[in-house]
């Protein structure tokens, strides 16, 4: 064990998944010799060699296409998009392609890809460094889209992600890639090896997609969160003293109902959170199957609460951020009616 | 509304909107299509720098000359039974073609596509590749998989959507994939194969292996950014792929010239990513094979990618849902200045003492004979029937595949599904 | 007043706005000389000029971009997208340019485009000709989107569009282009000539954006609905003899929520329906939305009946498509609970 | 798991991948870098064919020689006073890039980027250009702005997101965008700037208008579908845009040849697309001005576009969140053989007659002071404070402009927020 913060963890997922299997190439914008702009794939150009690991040119489309050929060819490609707000050049090849190559061929040939991106904000990034589109992926039928919140998770989940067969965007939470970010911007930031789940074995383990976590127990009030907003919603029900239940998805799709079903039934209450702007986010999935499957153990409304619908102002940051304040207001909501 | 204009003391521009040389009603206008004589042009050596084939991309590269005789130094100088299994590839093509869309204009299915005319485009680079060499191409290249000798009932059960379709139902007819035949399951959205090929082929380098890759994509396509990733990323890494462009003249009704033919030929793409390029007489079996085979080689020695414009003609509509009368003369494509390409290596044989029109008819009515034979085989496991519900697949194999395993959500739909049609059928 | 299938009012309503404003260009792929594919825009260039109606190159990219510019200058373009499954390979110029301009800009420039694109299964158009895309546009902020479900509103609401001066994208649900589809595939299809929602007036008129229409008035039931599946629902109301209250809402984003809200605070009931793929779908959106602001008003969850999360498969086309037996099942579970 | 790798008699294939001359450690390598003469490149005619200019993308249109005198046909004989303006600019574009990445490291702001050694590309084509056309640049062109005498206060207010700022702190530092001065806004997306300007371009010919476009993209970004759809679309058409294609060897960390620079010029790509073509020492202002006016009377003449690559050096990092120490030779930049464009036009002034060393110091200080003066300026309307809530714009502008009305979903989602500010304040 070692105290990893997310970026070693992930750097450390590569290089166990790139020992492992020869298969397993990395491809993506600066990847390559400079380590990649957050420093994920740091060193395995030296390690791996230049046909293993290697820039690409700015072309999203390019980068996931010929991924996509890659991994039809046999190999367990890695691409990285620098920003998921630059996904979308590369959008008609994941949709169109990667989701639906398996189903075409009716399993003749399968893509084992993993797109991996930094998303969210909270880096005063501006409205294109910032974005969270997982719900874009959600939608995509074929696409399995994983979101880790801590180190341990983050090296788990992308060895899991690597050895899927299906195609699977990872996105990783940015914020949080140094420390745990708790929303109270105001406040010091607390660096990962303070963490317990920043202790991450060093060799190969995984973290099952499809399972989510409970981060938090609680009996009041069931909160769904991923990514950075299962600190801020931790650190929201300790400030106002709620007993919420954080559930960690850590899989956006397929998700973990039964976890979610089993502590909404437990709680009466819930409410679903996320960055991404609010109207047919996933917190919209999320807020529809749970009042589908648990109407009659609801005791209020399930309340969403979420980046607002605009794009991501760079000054307003934190007015756009769903900090402590948007999500208190929400619990307390769901707990009052 | 609309900034004030700015004139000033300049001109007033316009837009220029390119437009074809005839329309229905025209007389078919070819006159400005230049054909340089077969043999005219020179063979680079395959290890030659991509700038020596760059004069290639303005000229074409034809053997086959108008007397049907092979001339030049791209004459690939095959033997008579490779030439004669051309023919007949060429010939089950079209036997195939035309049997297919008189049973979707039967009702028997719910769309076709013909390529008639541009036989020679898939069957002479078949040909020319390895049979373990991946194809990554787009619907009009189902020569590929005649000269790889996929099984025809196979084809037409897919086109069938039927019982005997190992796709389940679930792809467009003639959206074909095998992988046993190199064939790569052809996308609905166009121009994707391209970038696809381009990563199958690094990987292949990659893992120093020695399989190379090719791709097809349509004139029209090749506007897609697809293309463009193609062009750069096989450029850079040296990916050992054939990039073909089909230059059919047509894109459903959109002439070359929306897609750039106006301006220089599609080949010249190549030059301006610094890779080789050649242009060919796509009527021409031969020269569609000489050029497959030198690109192939070219690949095969680490050499890099190679851009291929492939000059025919769509002889006929775009699909089953098209009419061309609409928006070209009629017959135009009997009046191809490049001829047919089924009639060119007959006369090619004839003319080498190799073949006779006798010979072709018989052969002709054999291939005839194969085809009605498949699709009676084919229509025992039956035919689309759009109004129903006696699907020919079980309803639960649509949950499949989805997923390598099947989450919790698809199982849910799945019962729901099966219940569905159980209160349907009742 | 003339009868006019959808087609037909489509095309009128492009003749009205070009006569009206010669700011007004068309451009797509076979929109020229041929009058594209379902022949919505035949007849304009011979009228308007090839410099006002024109085919573009093979490349959604080029199309959105191109028209994008075209309206930073002042333009109205109307972009055909021939099917709105190959709308992705131009999804990075709508998501992150067209929404976005007016944001960035503070206002200064903005892009009064619209995106028209026939959508929805039910033609054996098999994977890549029968898709729903618009829950992907739902969720991002900028987009309006529209559907329209019968000749009237279709002219209505696309001279609406055009006059808009933001970028509208506009799904046209094709497999009611020549009659309305009740969703019972193996009865005769009746022409829009026997409809008396096909009487169009032949000039100018606008059906306002943002409106949603009751399409059948009901008590019992309230049922979320928009292009095709307006009618399936109509019809499945009908055969299975419930009182549903059928809501078109015609626009999706800004969604009419006064008239939701009505209808369900009315009915204590909700169902939503759509064609395409459940999961995060803008069902969910809708399902969200009518509990959050009727929860006290709900006797029974919402129900959501919708297209299987699978691609859409050609030949088990009325298995996956939403007909009025899912619909049914779906409205008869929002009554019993 | 992957294909079993077929071999056979075929050798290895192997994966080819870029790499530089230098990394860090190294020597700066520029021996690899052909640079022709100054005056040896001739200048066809405005009205030439496209074809003409293709061999001029394989060379490089140069105008100060090594002794920084004007030479050869390219020389577009400007007077002292343009070329002094010409000078300013460049210098104002420096010093103006000193003092804001200065601030920027003060924490004064979250993000900047600098122009370093490329002032000249997008100060030559101001001048060139006339003041209505319109220009779609990236990040690397403030050079427009400045020509064109935007107010450095408002560019200030913009890099520090404050109140002054007319975008109200919605975009990224150096994310400019100005109407009035004909400067488009900067997309964080890279290169969709592109078809937009052909869209504008095709837009002002359907009008009759005579202004034309001109936009800016880096090799690195050239990469994208829309670099494609640009060369397309705007060769279809022959819409009257000019497009630039900055060549400053790195994009971020990437070195030119992973965008498709080791196998030939950018300016070829003109070639395959059948559109005019220019390939230009973007180090040299004479030479960037020469080669716009030409690209824009062509433009005005209804003869379609022209792409310009310009050959130059990004000398500094990409931006504040880079260090290149790490992917390349510390010292490059200095060692760039085609000199400083600021050194270079300076000592062409002196050559002239025209201005002296004394005269370039006075103004170099001038500049500085004026810099200083819009800071404090600037300043009085606030800095970035990064965590805060004393936003400098009204939280409810952050809900405007998403649509032209605001729709009830958005009202509703301002009012919240008014709530929780008040929440925070307290
Ligand atoms: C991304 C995408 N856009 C549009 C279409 C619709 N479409 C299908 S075929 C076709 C024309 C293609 O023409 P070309 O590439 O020249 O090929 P050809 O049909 O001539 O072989 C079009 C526009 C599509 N299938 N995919
Ligand atoms: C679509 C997209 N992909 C990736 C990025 C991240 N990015 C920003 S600048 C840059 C490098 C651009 O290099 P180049 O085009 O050569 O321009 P230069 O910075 O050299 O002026 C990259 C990769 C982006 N902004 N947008
Ligand atoms: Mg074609
Ligand atoms: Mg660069």
């Amino acid at each position: 064990m070692t105290a990893m913060n997310m970026i070693e963890a992930l750097n450390s997922a590569h290089d166990v998944m790139m020992a492992r299997d020869d298969n397993v190439v990395v491809m993506g914008e600066d990847v390559g010799f400079f380590g990649g702009v957050f420093r994920v794939t740091a060193g395995l150009q030296d390690k791996y060699g230049r046909s293993r690991v290697f820039d690409a040119p700015i072309s999203e489309n390019g980068i996931i296409g010929v991924a996509i050929g890659m991994a039809t060819y046999g190999l367990r490609p890695v691409a990285e998009i620098q920003f998921a707000d630059y996904i979308y050049p590369g959008f008609d090849q994941v949709v169109s392609e990667a989701a639906r190559i398996r189903y075409r061929t009716a399993g003749e040939w399968y893509v084992p890809l993993t797109i991996r991106s930094p998303y969210g904000g909270g880096i005063f990034g501006g409205q294109t460094h910032s974005q969270s589109p997982e719900a874009l992926f959600a939608h995509v039928a074929g696409i399995t889209t994983v979101i880790p919140s801590n180190p341990y998770d983050a090296k788990g989940l992308l060895i899991s992600a690597i050895e899927s067969d299906d195609p699977v965007v990872f996105f990783e939470p940015k914020r949080i890639y140094n420390g745990p970010f708790d929303g109270f911007f105001d406040r010091p930031v607390t660096p990962w090896s303070k963490d317990p789940r920043a202790e991450v074995p060093e060799g190969y383990y995984t973290v099952p997609i499809g399972k989510a976590a409970i981060a938090r127990e609680g009996q009041a009030l069931t909160v769904l969160a991923y990514g950075t907003m299962v600190h801020v919603a931790i650190a929201t029900a300790e400030a106002n003293g709620i007993d919420a239940e954080v559930i960690d998805l850590r899989t956006i799709v397929p998700v973990d109902i039964e976890t979610i079903e089993q502590s909404v039934r437990k709680t009466g209450r819930c409410v679903v959170v996320h960055e991404a702007t609010r109207t047919a986010g996933f917190g919209a999935e999320l807020s529809a199957l749970v009042q589908e499957r648990c109407f009659y153990h609801l005791e209020a409304p399930v309340q969403r609460a979420a980046g607002w619908d605009t794009p991501y102002p760079h000054s307003l940051e934190w007015a756009y951020f769903p900090g402590p304040i948007r999500l208190g207001t929400a619990f307390k909501k769901a707990l009052e009616d | 509304m609309a900034d004030k204009i700015e004139r000033r003391n300049r001109p007033a521009l316009s837009l220029h909107v390119p437009e074809p040389d005839a329309r229905p009603g025209d007389e078919p206008d070819f006159s400005r299509i230049q054909i340089p004589a077969a043999g005219s042009v020179p063979r680079p050596d395959v290890t030659a720098q991509p700038a020596e084939t760059h004069p290639l991309c303005f000229t074409m590269v034809r053997v086959l000359d108008d007397e049907a005789n092979a001339v030049g130094p791209w004459d690939p100088r095959l033997d008579p039974d490779t030439l004669r299994r051309m023919l007949r590839d060429m010939m089950m093509v079209r036997a195939f073609d035309d049997r297919m869309y008189r049973a979707q204009r039967q009702g028997k299915t719910s769309f076709y596509m013909k390529s008639t005319g541009e036989e020679a485009v898939a069957v002479g680079a078949a040909h020319a590749l390895d049979r373990e060499d991946m194809c990554f191409p787009t619907y009009r290249q189902p020569g590929l998989l005649v000269v790889r000798d996929y099984p025809l009932v196979d084809m037409m059960c897919q086109i069938y959507s039927n019982r005997g379709d190992k796709l389940q139902g679930r792809q467009l007819p003639i959206m074909y994939s095998d992988r046993a035949h190199g064939f790569f399951t052809i996308s609905g959205n166009l121009a994707t194969q391209l970038p696809q090929a381009v990563g199958w082929a690094m990987a292949s380098a990659i893992k120093g292996d020695s399989r190379i890759a090719a791709t097809w994509v349509g004139e029209g396509s090749s506007a897609e950014g697809d293309f463009h990733s193609a062009m750069t990323f096989s450029g850079v890494y040296r990916a050992p792929v054939i990039l073909n462009l089909v230059n059919n003249q047509w894109a459903i009704s959109s002439f070359a010239g929306i897609a750039g033919g106006e301006l220089t030929t599609f080949a010249a793409r190549a030059v301006g990513y610094g890779i080789a390029g050649l242009r060919v007489d796509g009527n021409d079996p031969l020269a569609v094979y000489a050029a497959t085979l030198w690109a192939a080689d070219r690949a095969r020695s680490n050499l890099g990618p190679t851009l291929i414009e492939h000059f025919t003609y769509r002889k006929e509509g775009h699909s089953t849902s098209d009419d061309p009368a609409a928006y070209r003369p009629q017959g135009a494509g009997e009046k191809w200045p490049l001829g047919d390409p089924i009639q060119r290596l007959k006369r090619h044989l004839i003319n080498l003492g190799e073949w006779s029109d006798e010979q072709h008819e018989s052969l002709q009515t054999q291939l005839s004979t194969e085809v009605r034979a498949a699709q009676r085989e084919a229509e025992k496991q039956g035919v689309l029937v759009a109004s129903t519900i006696d699907f020919p697949h079980d309803v639960r194999t649509m949950f499949e595949d989805v997923y390598a395993e099947m989450p919790w959500h698809l199982k849910e739909q799945q019962a729901q599904m099966a219940a569905e049609l159980e209160t349907k059928r009742k």
